[in-house]
């Protein structure tokens, strides 16, 4: 009896390793004729997914779709190969590995979280495979002199320094300071690679100002507790708290600090879960998310489409491909009002796809890896031609930021823009070329977080 | 600042011993290992959240969640547990650790990866400067009751003491006629009925996803554990203890290595009370 | 009987490895190689790992000693350009150490089944955090990508198949090394130790001294182990320091069965090869499904072959328990 | 001469004290009887002489040495082999390697195949020839005594602690038990042994020892002691 159902289980084994073997073996498939295979890399399962990667990979299939429906670039027809890397930077490597080996796609784009960003963007190094950043952040991704990674998503370095440039220059009047110097600036961050390289930022964009950090602390975005940390900025009484997080750790925070009488002047986020008030309230309250601020580049149905020029390729207004896209993303997730990294995903590869293969194919007639990269070095588009508002133009190889540090294959037309979420609005508030609307500091009276 | 932090880890530790019993009568009564004790709790609270966000009845939602934990428990005791009864200990943690991956990657095909929480929000409890998180103290509240009930049923009723028995010497209650089938049944009814009620105040104070379990586990172990496998006043204890520890730590050297200072704490008690502090060894 | 057979297999085995040293160079998928090379790598981690725990210390850190190995020689590495063929004795050494300092007292004052593997449980957690806190050096967990310099001096090469040679060889070692330990005197002590520790003691067993002696060995293997994974992936993260890959190492081991010297690997090539097969088959389709028909598959198996899978093998062709 | 010299050693579990303030000693190559009902102590005091527990007061010397601190297995290469009254034995394991592991570890032999060969001399010796290779666990209760009197043998002791050899022997078992402890004394082993077997206690036991809650009421040559009024008290009329 024993023996029997051993011997049935057994036989599952054994047919599963002969599928995977036969899986392994038939899964180069030929491509067929003017066909492009792009891997797209997403973490759509774990806790990044819900954090903005499953947006950022939604943005990227519904710009593919766009650009398939209008019939490809130079006739070709764009395959997307989408890869689960299931938030664990482990995962994404063996996946990029088989994107890479298996499918044979010159191209990787995507990734949401700076941790499988860097790994993959080594990876597609060696192994000469073009990766296209789209949402990641961290400085570190194109800090290394990589020929095959570009990023047309600004850099966390501007996230840090935006906000606190925001302040510097405008919010401090506001406070009713004379000068930026007075004021109390206090920086929390998750302990990952993303809040830190934010907050490096922050802490430099605090000396520059001369602002007074009366504190500066990190914590686990896993942290069950960090009630702690909201004692801490309670006796240290900050004006100005400047938050990176991701999204669990956000309402926690928020939670905690209602709860324990945690008072401030302003509220800043930087991106992640900050960048969703909607799903912030419905876990924390309207009344605490009412008056935060977000640094992001600005979801599409934020900008003024008056600014925005006819796209380069297709010739039409990239104001009605933004409504399309915001259509086709409600009609197919039913989100009248979807988080700025799907509008990262949709406009990064839908610039890239445009411009860059469509240059390649033009000028080097394939698509291989390397035409690929050629063809991206020399992308120079203005601001306003883009569904993401800015321009794009990447940094040669050599090439330094003002902090002296590499950052070949960085675009340099990109930035965030500072965005209030105020009366159930989004106003955009900094930088002025893009404002829409005065801030409102301090935060109104109705947030329990108000002074 | 301390004193502050001091009670906030007394409520947090309120929460810490709930999640702890439940595993600890687990381990106790059926002698297993259950490493999928948060995901249990993490599906109690999707459950509150959707009863809770179709009725808007915070009552109603916990009663159905509890009732509806209890027997899904006693299913996966029949299913798994009683199969694991026999086996070494390190095929119980595979097999748990398996159901870890099952449950919440099954939760999250059914229920997706989105972060979801109760919109509740309380009243700000300030008491001399001092503020109080209500939905802490809430929590802090039922799960001490919990644990008084538990404490009653087990000293003062006869199934209670049976299961005592159980927990003491299995050999010795066979013996007294004590049929451990019936006490497994009973435990992990048992269990469910703490995990649901666990679930219910955690979705007070966390937002829900499917991996929202598994980041209780490892403080419910190390409480388990350094109260001592078995010993149920252990457990909360344990759970004050462990919590102080980690949030004066935090205080003092911030979150990031207040967790490497709770596990070498751990470890340390552990070897120079091999059984805990509780625990009546083997 | 039994013994014999067990010859022939290991020797049928020597035979496939051989071919497979001559073929891998011209298997045309490098995504199979690195797969290979992965089911190596943990075959070699979980035969160290059985090394304990085939006689009753189940521990659950070896995530630490992996970790620590890896981190110590690539931080060597990238820091002081000091290769990693050094580097990894000396992560083999700072893992040998941490396994004394912990594993020592727990054995000197009796700390014994769960609570010695919640112990170990803890001591991977302990690492993981540590790795992640230490930032300015770890890099956090942002992870660390080792520097990339091709040489034999420098453990990196152009091609896969260099490292698929190395686990390879690497897990041959660790087979040739169960052997001498089954050919010598110690293998009674331990023995003995998992059959009744009292009764060990009371027949001139120095336990301690016996169980720190096996941690020591599996701890300093299991830390290369770690060094040879961090240059095959020339990338690594805390996170092969915490709970998930202690599991992991475990499971393999148990998975296929560890009273066995081909256990191991039988299950890390299960274990991997279904979990990278669910991936790419379903990941992208159904996200989640993989790991959850994981889990279910970890469950079926512990119920229904508790010996592991070659354990149950084992079973059935020579009719004993 | 003195082999083992035991002076005022007493051990207490909670209230009820096990040893109570005992002092004895064994002579080199005599065969000690310690008799007494259940619970009157003698596993305790062997407990203790083996080092499984510490006692809280008193000293054991062992040829000389103060052997009251040590640990059973310092103890078990100082030369003090014991056996245990519910018998064990490395069930995993077969009748042959129990035995190897006596004369690896406590008999000191680091040489395998010596090892191998001395263990199938003694497994022979004591009556388990052609049981060497089964699994302690398949074996009857007899056989497992006897392995576990191999094992011990196995070490070379110089002092043999034997608990309850003859329990559930039969008349036959019984005397080539009896025969078997002989031979084990003509090798110039020490034995010093527990048994509620009186008669055999009485049959080939040098001097005996007699023990009743914790505390030694009555000690010497055999005819003495089961003369003696106080020992026939403890075993109520005494009748055999």
């Amino acid at each position: 009896m024993v023996r029997k159902r051993m011997i049935y289980v057994l036989a599952i084994v054994l047919v599963v390793i002969i599928v995977a073997a036969a899986t392994v073996y038939f899964m180069p498939r030929p491509a067929p004729e003017l066909v492009i295979k792009v891997g797209l890399l997403a973490s759509q399962s774990g806790p990044f997914a819900p954090a903005g990667a499953l947006a950022m990979y939604r943005g990227m299939v519904i710009a593919i779709e766009m650009l398939n429906d209008r019939g490809g670039v130079e006739g070709y027809k764009i395959v997307p190969i989408s890869a689960d890397a299931m938030s664990s930077p482990d995962t994404a490597l063996r996946e990029a590995e088989r994107l890479v080996t298996v499918e044979k796609v010159p191209i990787i784009m995507g990734v949401y979280s700076s941790a499988i960003a860097i790994p993959v963007a080594e990876f597609c190094e060696k192994n000469k495979v073009v990766f296209h950043d789209i949402v990641a952040i961290s400085d570190e991704v194109t800090a290394r002199e990589y020929a095959y990674t570009f990023r047309i998503q600004p850099r966390g370095s501007a996230w840090g320094e935006g906000t606190v440039e925001f302040l510097g220059e405008l919010g401090y009047k506001y406070l009713g300071y004379d000068m930026p110097s007075k004021v109390k600036v206090a920086i929390i961050h998750e302990d990952g690679p993303y809040g830190v390289s934010v907050s490096d930022k922050n802490r430099w964009a605090v000396r520059k100002y001369g602002m007074q950090l009366v504190l500066d602390e990190a914590y686990s975005s896993k942290a069950t507790d960090i009630s702690s940390l909201i004692l801490k900025l309670k006796a240290a009484d900050p004006d100005v708290i400047l938050h990176t997080g991701y999204f669990p750790d956000i309402v926690l925070f928020l939670k905690q600090a209602r709860e324990l009488g945690l008072k401030t002047r302003v509220y800043i986020g930087h991106g992640a879960g900050h960048a969703n008030p909607r799903l912030l309230a419905e876990s924390v309250g309207m009344e605490v998310v009412n008056g935060m601020f977000n640094i992001d580049p600005a979801p599409c149905q934020l900008l003024d489409k008056a600014k925005l020029g006819k796209d380069p390729y297709f010739g039409v207004p990239i104001g009605e491909l933004i409504d399309e896209f915001l259509d086709r993303y409600y009609k197919k997730y039913g989100d009248r009002d979807p988080p700025t990294h799907a509008t990262q995903g949709f406009a990064h590869v839908w610039t890239f796809i445009t411009d860059v293969f469509s240059r390649a194919i033009r000028k080097y007639g394939k698509i291989t890896a390397d035409t690929i990269r050629m063809a991206a070095e020399e992308t120079d588009i203005p601001e306003g031609m883009t569904p993401a508002g800015y321009g794009v133009k990447f940094a040669p190889s050599g090439a330094k930021d003002k902090w002296g540090k590499p950052w070949r294959g960085q675009n340099m037309r990109s930035y965030p823009v500072v965005y209030q979420w105020i009366e159930g609005k989004h106003v955009i508030v900094w930088p002025p070329a893009m404002a829409t609307g005065e801030p409102v500091i301090p935060l109104p009276p109705t947030n329990p977080l108000a002074k | 600042m301390i004193i502050e932090a001091f009670i906030n880890g007394l409520l947090f530790g309120g929460v810490c011993a709930l999640v702890a019993l439940g595993l600890n009568l687990l381990f106790g009564v059926v002698r297993i290992v259950n490493l999928a004790h948060g995901e249990i709790i993490m599906l109690g609270m999707y459950g509150v959240f959707w009863i809770y966000s179709w009725s808007k009845n915070m009552f109603l939602a916990g009663l159905v969640t509890v009732s509806s934990l209890i027997p899904f428990m006693v299913l996966i005791q029949k299913a798994v547990f009683n199969k694991l009864l026999k086996a070494p200990g390190i095929n119980q943690l595979i097999a748990t650790g398996g159901m870890i991956l099952a449950l919440s990657y099954g939760a999250e095909i059914v229920w997706g990866v989105d972060y979801r929480s109760i919109p509740l929000t309380f009243p700000i409890a300030q008491i001399h400067g001092v503020f109080i998180s209500i939905s802490r103290l809430i929590a802090f509240a039922i799960a001490m009751s919990c644990a008084l009930l538990l404490y009653l049923f087990l000293y003062k009723t006869y199934p209670g003491m049976a299961i005592r028995a159980m927990v003491q010497d299995s050999e010795e209650a066979e013996l007294l006629g004590i049929k451990p089938e019936k006490m497994y049944v009973l435990a992990v009814g048992i269990t469910g009925l703490l995990a649901g009620i666990a679930a219910i105040c955690l979705t007070l104070i966390y937002s829900i996803h499917p991996h929202v379990g598994g980041e209780f586990t490892l403080f419910a172990f190390l409480i388990v554990v350094l109260g001592g496998l078995g010993s149920l006043s252990g457990s909360v204890v344990g759970a004050f203890i462990i919590s102080e520890v980690f949030t004066i730590s935090s205080i003092l050297v911030g979150l990031e290595w207040a967790y490497v200072i709770t596990l070498i704490f751990f470890i340390l008690i552990l070897i120079l009370k091999p059984y805990g502090l509780m625990g009546r060894g083997e | 009987m039994a013994v014999n057979l067990f010859k022939k297999i290991k020797w049928n085995i020597i035979i496939a490895i051989i071919i497979m040293f001559l073929i891998l160079p011209i298997l045309p998928w490098r995504y199979l190689i690195h797969v290979l090379t992965l089911i190596f790598i943990f075959a070699s981690a979980s035969t160290y790992w059985s090394f304990m725990g085939r006689f009753g210390l189940v521990s659950l850190g070896h995530g630490a000693f992996f970790g620590l190995g890896a981190y110590t020689s690539s931080l060597l590495f990238n820091i002081y350009g000091l290769s990693p063929w050094i580097g990894m004795f000396i992560g083999g050494v700072f893992a040998t150490s941490i396994a004394v300092i912990v594993g020592y007292p727990c054995f000197r004052y009796g700390v014994r089944g769960a609570y010695f593997s919640l112990v170990t449980l803890a001591l991977s957690a302990a690492m993981m955090y540590t790795f992640s806190a230490m930032r300015g050096i770890t890099g956090g967990l942002l992870g660390l990508t080792i520097r990339y310099e091709p040489g034999l001096l420098q453990f990196q090469f152009p091609e896969k198949y260099y490292y698929c040679y190395i686990a390879i060889s690497f897990w041959l070692l660790s087979i040739y090394i169960w052997r001498r330990i089954e050919g010598g005197t110690f293998i009674y002590a331990l023995k003995a130790m998992s059959d009744d520790e009292i009764f060990a003691e009371h027949s001139g067993i120095d336990l301690c001294k016996v169980k720190l002696q096996i941690t020591m060995l599996s701890s300093f293997f299991t830390a290369i182990c770690g060094t040879i994974y961090a240059q095959a992936i020339s990338y690594i993260n805390p996170e092969i320091a915490g709970i998930t890959w202690s599991l992991e190492i475990a499971f393999i081991a148990i998975l296929g069965g560890l009273y066995s010297m081909v256990g191991p690997l039988i299950g890390s090539a299960v274990y991997i090869s279904f979990s990278e097969f669910v991936r790419v088959l379903l990941g992208s389709t159904l996200v989640g499904i993989s790991h959850l028909m994981l889990g279910l598959l970890l469950i079926v198996f512990t119920i229904f072959l508790p010996g592991g899978i070659w354990g149950s093998i084992r079973t059935i062709l020579f009719r004993r328990m | 001469m003195i082999i083992l010299r035991v002076s005022a050693l007493s051990k207490h579990f909670g209230g009820i004290s096990a040893v109570n303030n005992v002092s004895f000693e064994v002579g080199k190559g005599e065969i000690l009887g310690l008799i007494g009902p259940n619970g009157s102590g003698k596993t305790t005091l062997f407990n203790l002489i083996s080092g499984l527990y510490r006692p809280d007061s008193g000293r054991i010397i062992f040829m000389g040495e103060d052997i009251t601190k040590k640990q059973p297995h310092e103890i078990c290469r100082k030369g003090i082999a014991r056996t245990f009254q519910l018998v064990r034995a490395f069930p995993n394991m077969t009748v042959l390697e129990n035995v190897v592991v006596g004369s690896i570890f406590g008999g000191g032999i680091k040489d395998l195949d010596v090892a191998l060969n001395e263990s199938r001399r003694i497994c022979e010796f004591v009556g388990l020839a052609g049981k060497e290779d089964t699994p302690v666990r398949n074996l009857t209760a007899v056989d497992k005594k006897l392995t576990e009197l191999a094992r011990a043998l196995a070490m070379k002791p110089k002092l043999l602690l034997i608990d309850e050899l003859m329990a559930g022997l039969n008349p036959v078992e019984t005397e080539q038990a009896m025969a078997l402890l002989k031979r084990i004394r003509e090798q110039g082993i020490t034995i010093f042994w527990i048994e509620h077997m009186i008669k055999a206690v009485v049959g080939i036991s040098d001097r005996i020892m007699v023990m009743n809650h914790g505390m030694k009421i009555a000690e010497g040559r055999p005819d003495e002691v089961v003369n003696d009024v106080r020992v026939i008290e403890v075993y109520l009329g005494g009748r055999w």
